[in-house]
C-alpha cells in the first residue's frame, strides 16, 4: 500500500512541478498581460492541486494533515479563478488593450443588440 | 434561523477539522466561537443562499469530476503552446451568454471557464460574460456550450425563481 | 546689631532699595527721596563694621554651602572694609549728583537707571565682602549684568553696540580666564577662601603659577589690563553718573580690589614671589600705565581722555600689587581709595560741564573756568590727584608704591611711574590751563551740533551737581590730610599677610 | 502593596491610557493624566526612598526569576531617573490642560493624553526594566506616543518633524536590536546583569563585542541626539505643542541618555568600555556638538528652535561627563541629566506660556515681552542662567562638576572649551533678555500675563532651578552614589 | 536541501531588495516589498521559526501591503524621477558600506550557523526547552516564553500596538485635508440609489 | 527525494515569477507574478514541511493563502478605484458617469 | 440594488465565516502549534478588510463601528494587564498565572488564553481600525 | 542532495542577511520619497529579523513545538523577540504612513526634495 502511494506521489508531484515550471516559463515568455494570466492560472491551478495532491499521499492516512491539505487545495481552488478574474478585468478597465482579435468571427459568440 | 443553524453547524465541522482536539474546553470554545462568527455573518449579511450555499445538490460531484478532466485536458493543451518554440498562440476575446437563473450559478460557470487553463472570464455583467482565451480552439470550446449545459444541470436553468 | 546681620544687610539694603524704587517708580520724588535714605543707610551700615574690623575683627558668615567646599560666604577684611567704605559713600554723593544730572538731562528710564544702580551697590558690597572666590566671582558677574543697563541707558543704536562690547569683553574673559582659573585652583586646592598667605603655596608649580595669574588678571577684565582694556572706553555711552560708578564708585575698582585679593590671599605675596611668576605683570601694567597715558594725551573728548586716564591709573594699582612687596601692596589699597575719589571728582566735572554747557570736547573748554568755577577747581583737584601731587590722595598712594618699588630695587617699576607721572601732568594740566588763562573761542561748533544754541550763555550747574562735586574734591584734599583711617586698613591687610 | 513599587511605577500609567479611550472625554482624560502622573511621582519617590535605603529591588514578572523571565531592577541609578520623569510628568500635566486646551483640536485631546500616558509608560519602563529587549519595547511605546504627539503641532512642519524622528528614532532602535543581537549571541540571554556576568568571561570574543557596542552606541545616539545623530530634534521640538516639547525636552532625551550608561557601565563595564576606547570619540563628538549647536542656537529666531539647539548642546554637556570616565564626570553627566530637565523644562514651560498668549514664539515678535509677561519671562530667565551655569543656579552645579572632572581627567583643555561653549549660551540666552525686555513692545497691549494654572508649574520647576542649585543633596549626592554604583561595575 | 533552500530564499530576498532599490513606480516598490515579506517567512519557516513565519505572513505581506496601498491611493504612485547631486548618492552609500563592514567584523568571531554549542542554545533557552512542558504545559515553547516566561514583553508588544491606533486616530481623524474634492463614488452611488 | 525535487522546481518558478514582477511593465503584469509568487510560496510550505519531517504546520499555508488573496484584491481594488474604502462595484470612475 | 461585481461578492461571501473561525481556531490553538492572539488579531481584522475591499467602507462601519473598535483596543490591553494584576490578590508577582486556578499548570493555562484573547481583541481592533482610517481619509 | 556540503552556510549566511540589510538601510538613507523610506525601513527590519532567527537555529532542530520523537529544537528564544519586534515593525509602519498621508495632504507631496523646496519658499 505504502508502496502505491509512494509511486502515486511521486507521479503527481513530478506532474505538478513540471506544470508549475511550464506555468512560470508561460509568464516568462508570453506576450502580455492577459496571455500571461492563463500561464499564471495553470500554476495557480493545475500545478498546485498536482503537488498537493501528491503531498497527500504521503500524509499517512486521515489526519489532521490530509485535513488541511485538502482544506489549502480547496481555498486555492476557489479563490485563484477570482483573482486571476479581478485582474484581467482590472486590466481591461485600466485600459490595457488585449492583444487579441474581437472574436466577432467567431459562431455562437454572444452578440448585442445593435451589433450585426 | 434555520440557515444561521446550519451555518453554525458548517462551521463547527470546519472547527473540528482545523483542530482536532476534543478536550471539552476546546470543543467549547469552538462551540463559542461559531456562536461569534454566525453572529458576525449575521450583522455582515451573508448569510443567504450566495453567502451559505448549504443548497447545492450532490448533483455537482459529476460537474466537478467533468470540470476536472477539462481542467487537465486544457491544461495540456496550453502546456505545449508555451513550450512551443513558435509560442503558438492566437488570443482571442469574445462574450457569451450563460444561462443560469441565479448569479451563483453564473459565477460557477465563470469561476469554472477560469479554471480551465486558456481561457480566462473578464466580466459577469447581466448574464454575459466576456471572455479571453490564449487560442481558437480555447475559445471554441467555450462556445460549444458544454459547460454552460452542466452547469444550468447543477443549479437550475434560466427561468428559476427571481431573488 | 550683630556684625553677621550687618554684613547680609550691606547687600539686603541697596537690594530693598531697589524694589522701592521700583514701587515708587512712578512718583520721581519719591523715588529719589528712597534712594537718598538707602545710600545713607547703607553707608551708616557698613560704618557700624569699621570700628570692630579697626579693632582686628574679621566677621564672617556662610550663607549657602552647595557642595562641600563651594560656598557663599562672606567675610570683612581690611581691603574689603576699606572698598565698601569707599562704594557705599560715594553713592551717596553719586546719587545726588545723578538727581541733578538724570532731571537736568532729561533722561528717560529713570526708574530702571537707580534700580540697576541700587543692584550695582549691592553687587559691589557682596563682592567687597566675599569670603571666597566663587562669592566674588558671583558678585563680579551680578555686577557686570546689572550695569548693563545701566551703560546701555540711551538705548540707541550707539549706546547699545557699546553696551553689547562692555559686556561681551567683561562676561568672555570672566567665564572664560577667571571662572577657568577659578576651576583650577578648586581641582588644585580644594578650596575657594580668602587665606591670609594664600593657598596656591605648593599646590601649583613654577610657569603654571605664572600661567594661572595670568588668567585671573585677564580673567578680571574690570581691572583693564591692556588688551582687555576695551570695554572702557566703549561704556563712554553711558551717562556720566554711569561713567562715575564704573570708574570711580564700584565697577573697575571691583576689579583693581579683586586683583589685589587674589594676589594677597590666593596667590600670597611670598609665594608668588618665591615662584618669580609675576614679573610678566610689572611689564604688563607698566605698558598698560604708558600706552593709556599716551592715547589719553591724544583724545580731545573729554570723557574718553579721562576713560584712558583710569586705564593708566588702575594699572598703577595692579602694578602695586605686582612689585610684590608689603609696602607697595599698601600703596595699591590706598591708590583704590585716592582713584576713587580723584576720578569721581573729574568725571562729576565733566558731567557738569555737559549738563550746564553741552560741551564734551577739551577743545571747548577755553575760558570755562570763569563761568563754572565751583567744577573747574573740583576738577583742577581731580587732575592734581591723578598726576600725583599734594595736597591730594594721589600724592600718599603714589608715595607708598615708590617706596614699594624702591625697597624691592625694581626700577622698572620706578621708571614706568616717573614717566607715566609726566605724562599725566602733560594730559591734564593744559585743560586746566585752558579752561582759566584762554579765552573762549567764538561759536564753534562742538560736535554735537544740535546743542550749539547753548553756547555761551551757561552758568554753574544745578545745586545737586555742586553738591556732589565739591565734597568728592573736598574728599581728595581730606584724604591727604588725614590717611590714617585708610593707611590702617591697608597696613591691617598687608599685616594680615606676613 | 509596597512589594508590588516597581510595576506600580508602570502599570498605572499604562492602564490608565486606555480607560482615557474608553471614556472618550477631554476633561476627564486630563484629570486621569494629572491624578496618575503624581501618582507616578509619589511611587518614585517612595522607590528612591526605598532603594537608597534598602539597596537594589529586583521584581520577577511572573515570578520567573532573572535570565528566564523579565525583571525590573530597581537602584540608585534608574530610582534617580524615574523620579526624573515622573517628576517632569506630574509638572507637565499640571501644566497642560489650557496650553493642550488651545493647541490641540478639541476631538483630539482624549487620544493626546491617551499619548501622553502611554509616553510616560515607555519612559519609565525604560528606566525600570532590567531587561535589555524588554527596554527595546518601551523604547518603541514612548517613541511611537512620541512621533504622534510631535505631529499634534499646529505648524505643518510638526509632520515632517514627526516623520522625520520616526524614521531615525526607527533606525536607532533597529541599530539597538541588532548591537543587541551580537551580545545576546554571545551569550545566551538579555538580563542586564547577566549580560554583564557572562560578558566578563569572555575574551576572545572581542571583535563582535566591539560591533555589538557600536552599533548600540549608534543608535542610541540616534535616540539622544548625540552630534551629529542629532537632525531630527530641532525640529521636533520646534512644531511639537508646547507641552509636549516641554516633556520630551526634559525626558525623553534623559532616559536614552540613561540607556546608554547601562550599556557603557552596567553591561560592558568600564574596564571592557575603556579597553574598546570608545569612550574617546564620544569625547570629541560631545565637544564639537557643545559648540556646533550653541553657535546655531545664537542665530536662531524662533525660542524653541533656540532652546532644542541648545538641548543638544547640553547633551554634549552630558556625554562629556560620561566620556572622561571617572566617577566625578559620571555623576557631572548625571546631575546634568536632571539639572538640565529642571532647567529645559522651566524654559520650555515659559515659552509654552508665551505661545499660549501671543500665539507665536518668533523672538523678533517678542519686544518687550518681559513687561507684558514678568512672571513667565521671569522664569525664563532663570531657566536661562541655568542654561549659562551662572551660580546659584542647577546648571552651575553640573558644570563645575564638569570642569572638576575635566581637571581630574587632566583635561584642561577640555575644561577650557566647557567654559567656553558656555559663553555662546550666554550670547544666545542674552538676546533674549535684550528683546524682552529693553525693546519697545512690537505687540498690541492687550496682551497680559499667562493663567495661574499655567504659573504655579512654570514656578515650580523656575523654583527648582534654583533650589537645586542651592541645595545638591538631593540631586548632586544622589547622583554621586549612582556613579560610584555605575563606575564600581555592579548594577 | 533545506540550506541550498536558505541561500536561494537569501539570493531571492536580494534580487527582490535591489529590484526595490531600482524602481521607480511605488506600487511595484510596496508589492516587491510584500514578496520580500513573504520569502523571509519562506525562510522563517525554514529555520524552524513557524510562528515568525506565520506572523510575517500575515504582517509583513499582509496588513503592511494593504495599508501601504492604502497610502499609495492616498498619495501618489510614482517616485520622482530625478538626477540626484552625486553627493547624495555617495555620502548613504559609504555610510552603508562602513556599517556593513562594522557588521562583517562583528561576525568574524561569532559562532557558526547552526551550530548547536553556540552559547545562545547553552544558556537561559534550556529551561524553556527542558521545563517549559512542566512548568507551564503548551506543546508550543514559543507560546509559553511569550505569553509566560516573557509575558511582559507581550504586554508591552500588546500596548505598542495601542499606541500605534491612538497614533493613527491622531493622525487621520480631526482635521481635515483643507482642498474638497468632488463627490466620491460612494456618495454617486448613494444618489445613485435614491434615484 | 521528490520532496526536495518539488522544492526546486517550486524555487526556480518563483525565480521567474521574480523575473516578472521586476520586468513588468504594467503593474499587472506585477500582481500576476506576485500573486503567483504567493501560491507557490504556499505549496512551497507544504513541500518544505514534509521536507522537514515536520508536516504539521499546514496552518501558515493556509494563512498564506488567504493573505495572497486578499492582497490581491486590495491591489486590484486601489488600481481600480485608487481607493480602499469603496464600495466593490466593478466600475471604473468614467463608467459611473457613462451608466448615470 | 443588486450589487455589480458577482464573483467576488460570492466567493467572499462564502469564505468570509470561515476565515473568521479559521481566525478563532489560530486564536485557541496558539499553544499546540504556530498562532496566538496575535495571529489570530490580524486574520480576523483582514477578514473585516477583506468585506470593507468588497462591500464598501461604510458596510464594514455598520457591521462594526469604528468607536466600538477603538474601545476593543483599549480592552485587549486592559484584559492583558488585568490578568497581570489578579496575582497581587494572592500575594505573588504581576504576570503570575499560578494564582488564577488551585493548580500552577491550570493556572498558567488560563492565564495565557486569557491573555491571548487581550492580544488578540487589541490587534484585531487596532488592524480594523487602522484600516478603516486609511481607508476612510480619502473621502 | 546533503553531499553539498560547501553549501553549508559557516558564517556567510550572515553575510547575506548582513548585505540585506544594508540595502534596506541605503533606501532609507538615500531614497527622497516618503513612502519608499518606510518599505526601505522595512526591509532593513525584516533583515534584521532573518539575522535573529539565524541565530536560533540549531543542525538538526525542529520547531520548538513538542511532538512526537523530536529531541533537538531550534532556540525558541529569538523567535519571540522577533514576534515581539514584528509587531513593534507594523506599528512603526503604520504611523509612518499615516504621518505621509497627512504630510501629502498639506504640502501636495510626498518627496523629501519638494517639501524642503517649500519650505525654502515660504521661510
Ligand atoms: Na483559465
Ligand atoms: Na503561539
Amino acid at each position: 500500500m505504502d508502496m502505491i502511494f509512494d509511486i502515486l506521489s511521486w507521479f503527481f508531484i513530478l506532474a505538478g512541478s513540471a506544470f508549475v515550471l511550464i506555468g512560470a516559463i508561460g509568464v516568462i515568455r508570453l506576450p502580455e498581460v492577459f496571455t500571461r494570466s492563463h500561464a499564471a492560472g495553470m500554476v495557480d491551478t493545475f500545478g498546485t492541486a498536482l503537488i498537493l495532491l501528491g503531498l497527500m499521499f504521503q500524509a499517512g492516512g486521515f489526519n489532521l494533515v490530509l485535513v488541511k491539505l485538502v482544506m489549502i487545495g480547496f481555498f486555492l481552488f476557489f479563490t485563484s479563478p477570482v483573482s486571476s478574474h479581478a485582474l484581467v478585468r482590472a486590466a481591461l478597465a485600466d485600459g490595457a488593450k488585449p492583444l487579441a482579435e474581437d472574436g466577432s468571427n467567431l459562431e455562437g459568440a454572444y452578440k448585442e443588440k445593435g451589433e450585426k | 434561523m434555520a440557515s444561521s443553524i446550519s451555518l453554525w453547524v458548517f462551521l463547527y465541522v470546519f472547527w473540528f477539522l482545523l483542530s482536532g482536539h476534543t478536550e471539552p474546553l476546546l470543543l467549547g470554545f469552538g462551540a463559542i466561537s461559531c456562536a461569534v462568527v454566525v453572529f458576525i455573518a449575521y450583522r455582515m449579511d451573508v448569510i443567504d443562499h450566495e453567502g451559505h450555499p448549504s443548497h447545492l445538490s450532490f448533483r455537482i460531484i459529476p460537474y466537478w469530476v467533468w470540470l476536472c478532466i477539462e481542467i487537465v485536458k486544457s491544461n495540456i493543451d496550453v502546456a505545449k503552446v508555451i513550450l512551443s518554440p513558435k509560442l503558438n498562440i492566437s488570443p482571442v476575446m469574445f462574450k457569451t451568454k450563460a444561462n443560469q437563473s441565479r448569479e451563483l450559478g453564473q459565477v460557477i460557470y465563470a469561476n469554472s471557464i477560469t479554471l480551465t487553463p486558456g481561457t480566462v472570464t473578464l466580466g459577469l455583467e447581466d448574464g454575459i460574460l466576456e471572455i479571453h482565451a490564449l487560442t481558437i480552439e480555447g475559445a471554441k470550446g467555450v462556445l460549444s456550450g458544454e459547460m454552460d449545459r452542466r452547469v444550468c444541470k447543477v443549479k437550475g436553468k434560466m427561468e428559476g425563481h427571481n431573488e | 546689631m550683630s556684625m553677621e546681620l550687618s554684613i547680609l544687610l550691606s547687600m539686603i539694603i541697596p537690594a530693598v532699595g531697589a524694589v522701592l524704587i521700583a514701587l515708587t517708580g512712578k512718583i520721581p520724588n519719591v523715588r529719589e527721596t528712597v534712594t537718598l535714605f538707602t545710600a545713607v543707610a547703607l553707608f551708616l551700615n557698613v560704618l557700624s563694621l569699621l570700628g570692630p574690623v579697626l579693632d582686628g575683627a574679621t566677621p564672617e558668615i556662610t550663607l549657602i554651602e552647595m557642595v562641600p567646599g563651594l560656598s557663599i560666604a562672606f567675610k570683612v577684611e581690611p581691603l574689603g572694609m576699606m572698598f565698601s567704605l569707599i562704594a557705599s559713600g560715594l553713592w551717596i554723593l553719586n546719587s545726588i549728583y545723578s538727581i541733578g544730572y538724570m532731571r537736568g538731562n532729561k533722561e528717560k528710564h529713570q526708574t530702571r537707571f537707580y534700580i540697576c544702580f541700587a543692584v550695582a551697590i549691592a553687587a559691589t558690597l557682596g563682592l567687597a565682602y566675599s569670603a571666597n572666590l566663587l562669592t566674588l566671582f558671583i558678585f563680579y558677574e551680578v555686577l557686570t549684568f546689572s550695569t548693563y543697563p545701566l551703560v546701555s541707558h540711551k538705548g540707541d543704536e550707539n549706546a547699545v553696540k557699546g553696551a553689547r562690547t562692555y559686556l561681551g569683553i567683561l562676561v568672555t574673559t570672566s567665564v572664560g580666564f577667571l571662572f577657568f582659573a577659578i576651576a583650577w585652583t578648586f581641582s588644585a586646592t580644594g578650596t575657594l577662601d580668602f587665606v591670609n598667605g594664600g593657598i596656591l603655596g605648593g599646590k601649583v608649580e613654577g610657569p603654571l603659577m605664572g600661567l594661572l595669574l595670568m588668567l585671573f588678571i585677564y580673567g578680571i577684565g574690570k581691572a583693564a589690563v591692556m588688551p582687555v582694556h576695551r570695554w572702557l572706553p566703549a561704556a563712554m555711552v553711558a551717562p556720566t553718573p554711569v561713567s562715575a560708578l564704573l570708574h570711580a564708585v564700584a565697577v573697575v575698582k571691583s576689579g583693581v580690589f579683586s586683583v589685589v585679593k587674589v594676589i594677597v590671599y590666593t596667590f600670597g605675596i611670598d609665594n608668588l614671589v618665591a615662584s618669580g611668576s609675576a614679573g610678566w605683570l610689572v611689564w604688563v601694567s607698566g605698558f598698560t600705565i604708558i600706552a593709556a597715558s599716551m592715547v589719553a594725551l591724544r583724545q580731545d573728548n573729554l570723557k574718553r581722555r579721562l576713560a584712558y586716564s583710569t586705564i593708566s591709573q588702575l594699572s598703577y594699582v595692579v602694578l602695586a600689587a605686582a612689585i610684590l612687596t608689603p609696602i607697595s601692596a599698601v600703596g595699591a589699597a590706598l591708590h583704590i581709595a585716592a582713584h576713587a575719589f580723584g576720578k569721581i571728582t573729574l568725571f562729576f566735572a565733566a558731567g557738569s560741564i555737559y549738563t550746564a554747557a553741552h560741551k564734551t570736547e577739551v577743545s571747548q573748554l577755553n575760558g570755562i573756568g570763569w563761568k563754572m568755577p565751583i567744577t573747574m577747581t573740583a576738577f583742577a583737584i581731580g587732575a592734581l590727584s591723578m598726576i600725583g601731587l599734594p595736597p591730594t590722595a594721589g600724592f600718599i598712594s603714589k608715595w607708598y608704591i615708590i617706596q614699594g618699588a624702591m625697597s624691592s630695587e625694581n626700577f622698572l617699576a620706578l621708571g614706568v611711574i616717573v614717566l607715566s607721572t609726566l605724562l599725566n601732568a602733560g594730559y591734564f594740566l593744559p585743560i586746566i590751563y585752558a579752561a582759566f588763562f584762554k579765552k573762549e573761542k567764538a561759536a564753534k561748533h562742538g560736535h554735537d551740533g544740535h546743542h550749539d544754541h547753548h553756547h555761551g550763555d551757561h552758568g554753574e550747574a544745578p545745586l545737586p551737581i555742586v553738591i556732589a562735586i565739591s565734597s568728592t574734591a573736598l574728599l581728595t584734599i581730606l584724604m591727604f590730610f588725614f590717611p590714617d583711617i585708610a593707611l590702617e586698613l591697608a597696613q591691617k591687610m598687608i599685616g594680615g599677610a606676613q | 502593596m509596597s512589594a508590588h513599587l516597581p510595576i506600580l511605577q508602570i502599570l498605572i500609567p499604562l492602564m490608565a491610557a486606555p480607560f482615557c479611550v474608553v471614556l472618550r472625554h477631554r476633561d476627564i482624560a486630563w484629570f486621569i493624566s494629572l491624578v496618575v502622573s503624581l501618582l507616578c511621582f509619589a511611587v518614585s519617590i517612595m522607590l528612591l526612598d526605598r532603594v537608597l535605603v534598602e539597596g537594589v529591588i529586583s521584581y520577577y514578572m511572573g515570578d520567573w526569576p532573572a535570565p528566564w523571565g523579565i525583571e525590573f531592577r530597581i537602584d540608585v541609578v534608574n530610582a534617580y531617573i524615574l523620579l526624573i520623569v515622573s517628576a517632569i510628568g506630574a509638572i507637565v500635566s499640571l501644566y497642560g490642560r489650557h496650553s493642550v486646551n488651545k493647541e490641540i483640536p478639541k476631538g483630539q485631546v482624549y487620544l493626546f493624553y491617551t499619548a501622553f500616558l502611554l509616553c510616560l509608560t515607555g519612559l519609565l519602563g525604560m528606566a525600570a526594566t532590567g531587561d535589555a529587549f524588554n527596554l527595546f519595547v518601551f523604547l518603541e511605546i514612548s517613541s511611537l506616543s512620541t512621533y504622534a504627539m510631535i505631529s499634534l503641532g499646529k505648524d505643518r512642519r510638526a509632520l515632517t518633524a514627526a516623520y522625520q524622528y520616526l524614521i531615525m528614532g526607527t533606525l536607532g532602535a533597529t541599530f539597538y536590536v541588532i548591537g543587541l543581537g551580537l551580545l545576546y549571541m554571545m551569550t545566551g540571554t538579555l538580563n542586564i546583569v547577566d549580560l554583564h556576568d557572562k560578558l566578563v568571561q569572555l575574551d576572545d570574543s572581542i571583535r563582535t563585542l566591539k560591533a555589538a557596542l557600536a552599533f548600540l552606541t549608534v543608535g542610541l545616539s540616534l535616540k539622544l541626539a548625540l552630534f551629529p545623530l542629532h537632525l531630527w530634534l530641532p525640529n521636533a521640538y520646534t512644531y511639537a505643542p508646547s507641552t509636549v516639547t516641554a516633556f520630551l525636552a526634559a525626558t525623553a532625551t534623559k532616559v536614552a541618555v540613561y540607556v546608554m550608561l547601562r550599556v557603557f557601565f552596567s553591561i560592558f563595564g568600564i574596564d571592557m568600555f575603556e579597553e574598546i576606547g570608545l569612550g574617546d570619540v564620544i569625547m570629541v563628538l560631545a565637544i564639537v556638538g557643545m559648540f556646533t549647536a550653541s553657535t546655531v542656537a545664537i542665530f536662531q529666531n524662533n525660542l524653541k528652535r533656540m532652546l532644542a539647539y541648545s538641548s543638544v548642546a547640553q547633551i554634549g554637556y552630558i556625554m562629556l561627563g560620561v566620556s572622561f570616565l571617572n566617577a566625578t564626570g559620571l555623576s557631572a553627566g548625571l546631575v546634568h541629566l536632571l539639572n538640565h530637565a529642571i532647567m529645559k523644562s522651566t524654559c520650555f514651560l515659559a515659552l509654552g506660556c508665551v505661545m499660549y498668549r501671543m500665539g507665536t514664539v518668533r523672538l523678533s515678535e517678542l519686544g518687550g515681552v518681559g513687561k507684558t509677561m514678568p512672571w513667565t519671562m521671569g522664569a525664563f530667565v532663570i531657566g536661562g542662567l541655568s542654561l549659562i551655569g551662572v551660580p546659584l543656579t542647577v546648571g552651575f552645579i553640573s558644570k563645575w562638576q564638569l570642569i572638576s572632572a575635566a581637571f581630574q581627567a587632566d583635561l584642561m583643555p577640555v575644561a577650557f572649551l566647557i567654559l567656553l561653549s558656555s559663553l555662546l549660551a550666554v550670547v544666545y540666552i542674552w538676546r533674549v533678555v535684550e528683546v524682552a525686555y529693553f525693546r519697545t513692545p512690537t505687540h498690541h497691549a492687550g496682551f497680559k500675563e499667562a493663567p495661574l494654572s499655567m504659573l504655579i508649574p512654570l514656578w515650580i520647576m523656575a523654583g527648582a532651578s534654583i533650589y537645586f542649585g542651592i541645595d545638591t543633596d538631593m540631586s548632586l549626592g544622589v547622583a554621586q552614589i549612582a556613579a560610584d554604583m555605575l563606575i564600581g561595575g555592579t548594577p | 536541501m533545506l540550506d541550498i533552500l536558505d541561500i536561494a530564499l537569501l539570493f531571492f530576498m536580494a534580487v527582490t531588495a535591489i529590484s526595490i532599490l531600482r524602481l521607480k513606480n511605488l506600487f511595484a516598490v510596496v508589492m516587491l516589498g510584500g514578496i520580500y515579506s513573504l520569502l523571509s517567512a519562506l525562510i522563517f519557516v525554514n529555520l524552524d521559526a513557524v510562528d515568525v513565519a506565520f506572523t510575517e505572513a500575515a504582517v509583513g505581506a499582509g496588513i503592511s501591503t494593504v495599508l501601504m496601498l492604502g497610502t499609495l491611493a492616498l498619495t501618489s504612485r510614482e517616485e520622482k524621477q530625478e538626477k540626484k547631486p552625486s553627493h547624495k548618492i555617495w555620502l548613504p552609500l559609504m555610510v552603508c558600506i562602513a556599517t556593513g563592514a562594522a557588521l562583517v567584523y562583528g561576525t568574524l568571531d561569532m559562532p557558526r550557523y547552526g551550530d548547536p554549542n553556540a552559547p545562545i542554545h547553552k544558556h537561559v533557552a534550556p529551561r524553556y526547552i527542558n521545563d517549559s512542558m512542566d512548568e507551564v504545559g503548551m506543546p508550543n515553547i514559543v507560546t509559553s516564553v511569550l505569553a509566560s516566561y516573557r509575558g511582559f514583553d507581550t504586554l508591552g508588544e500588546t500596548t505598542v500596538v495601542f499606541t500605534a491606533v491612538v497614533g493613527v486616530l491622531i493622525l487621520l481623524t480631526g482635521r481635515r485635508r483643507r482642498d474638497k474634492r468632488e463627490p466620491t463614488l460612494e456618495e454617486l452611488e448613494e444618489q445613485e440609489e435614491e434615484v | 527525494m521528490m520532496f526536495a525535487a518539488a522544492a526546486a522546481a517550486l524555487i526556480v518558478a518563483i525565480f521567474l515569477g521574480l523575473i516578472r514582477a521586476y520586468l513588468g511593465p504594467t503593474i499587472y503584469d506585477r500582481i500576476l507574478a506576485g500573486n503567483m509568487i504567493g501560491t507557490m510560496t504556499v505549496i512551497l510550505i507544504a513541500v518544505h514541511g514534509f521536507l522537514a519531517g515536520r508536516p504539521e504546520f499546514l496552518d501558515i499555508a493556509l494563512v498564506y493563502a488567504l493573505i495572497n488573496f486578499i492582497g490581491t484584491i486590495a491591489i486590484l481594488k486601489y488600481f481600480r478605484f485608487k481607493d480602499l474604502g469603496h464600495a466593490g462595484t466593478d466600475k471604473g470612475r468614467e463608467e459611473v458617469e457613462d451608466d448615470a | 440594488m443588486m450589487q455589480r461585481k458577482p464573483i467576488l461578492r460570492v466567493t467572499s461571501k462564502v469564505f468570509m465565516p470561515f476565515i473568521l473561525i479559521f481566525a478563532l481556531y489560530v486564536q485557541f490553538h496558539g499553544d499546540f502549534g504556530p498562532g496566538g492572539g496575535f495571529q489570530a488579531g490580524v486574520i480576523f481584522g483582514s477578514s473585516f478588510i477583506l468585506y470593507a475591499l468588497i462591500f464598501g467602507l461604510h458596510d464594514a462601519k455598520l457591521v462594526l463601528p469604528s468607536v466600538v473598535l477603538e474601545v476593543m483596543a483599549a480592552l485587549g490591553v486592559l484584559i492583558y494587564a488585568g490578568t497581570g494584576v489578579v496575582s497581587f490578590f494572592t500575594g505573588d508577582n504581576f504576570l503570575n498565572y499560578n494564582s488564577l486556578a488551585h493548580d500552577p499548570l491550570h493556572g498558567q493555562h488560563y492565564g495565557i488564553l486569557i491573555v491571548e484573547l487581550g492580544v488578540g481583541l487589541t490587534v484585531f481592533a487596532a488592524m480594523t481600525l487602522i484600516f478603516y482610517t486609511f481607508a476612510g481619509r480619502g473621502r | 542532495m546533503e553531499s553539498f556540503t560547501f553549501l553549508s552556510p559557516g558564517l556567510y549566511n550572515y553575510w547575506i542577511v548582513i548585505f540585506l540589510m544594508m540595502v534596506g538601510f541605503y533606501i532609507v538613507i538615500s531614497r527622497g520619497n516618503l513612502v519608499k523610506k518606510l518599505v526601505g525601513l522595512n526591509i532593513f527590519q525584516t533583515s534584521v529579523f532573518v539575522l535573529y532567527i539565524s541565530m536560533g537555529k540549531v543542525e538538526g532542530g525542529t520547531a520548538p513545538i513538542f511532538g512526537e520523537g523530536f529531541e533537538t529544537f531550534s532556540n525558541p528564544l529569538p523567535h519571540v523577540l522577533i514576534l515581539t519586534a514584528i509587531v513593534v515593525g507594523i506599528a512603526t509602519t503604520a504611523l509612518g504612513l499615516a504621518l505621509v498621508v497627512r504630510i501629502r495632504e498639506e504640502y501636495g507631496t510626498i518627496e523629501e526634495d519638494d517639501i524642503q523646496a517649500q519650505e525654502d519658499e515660504t521661510r
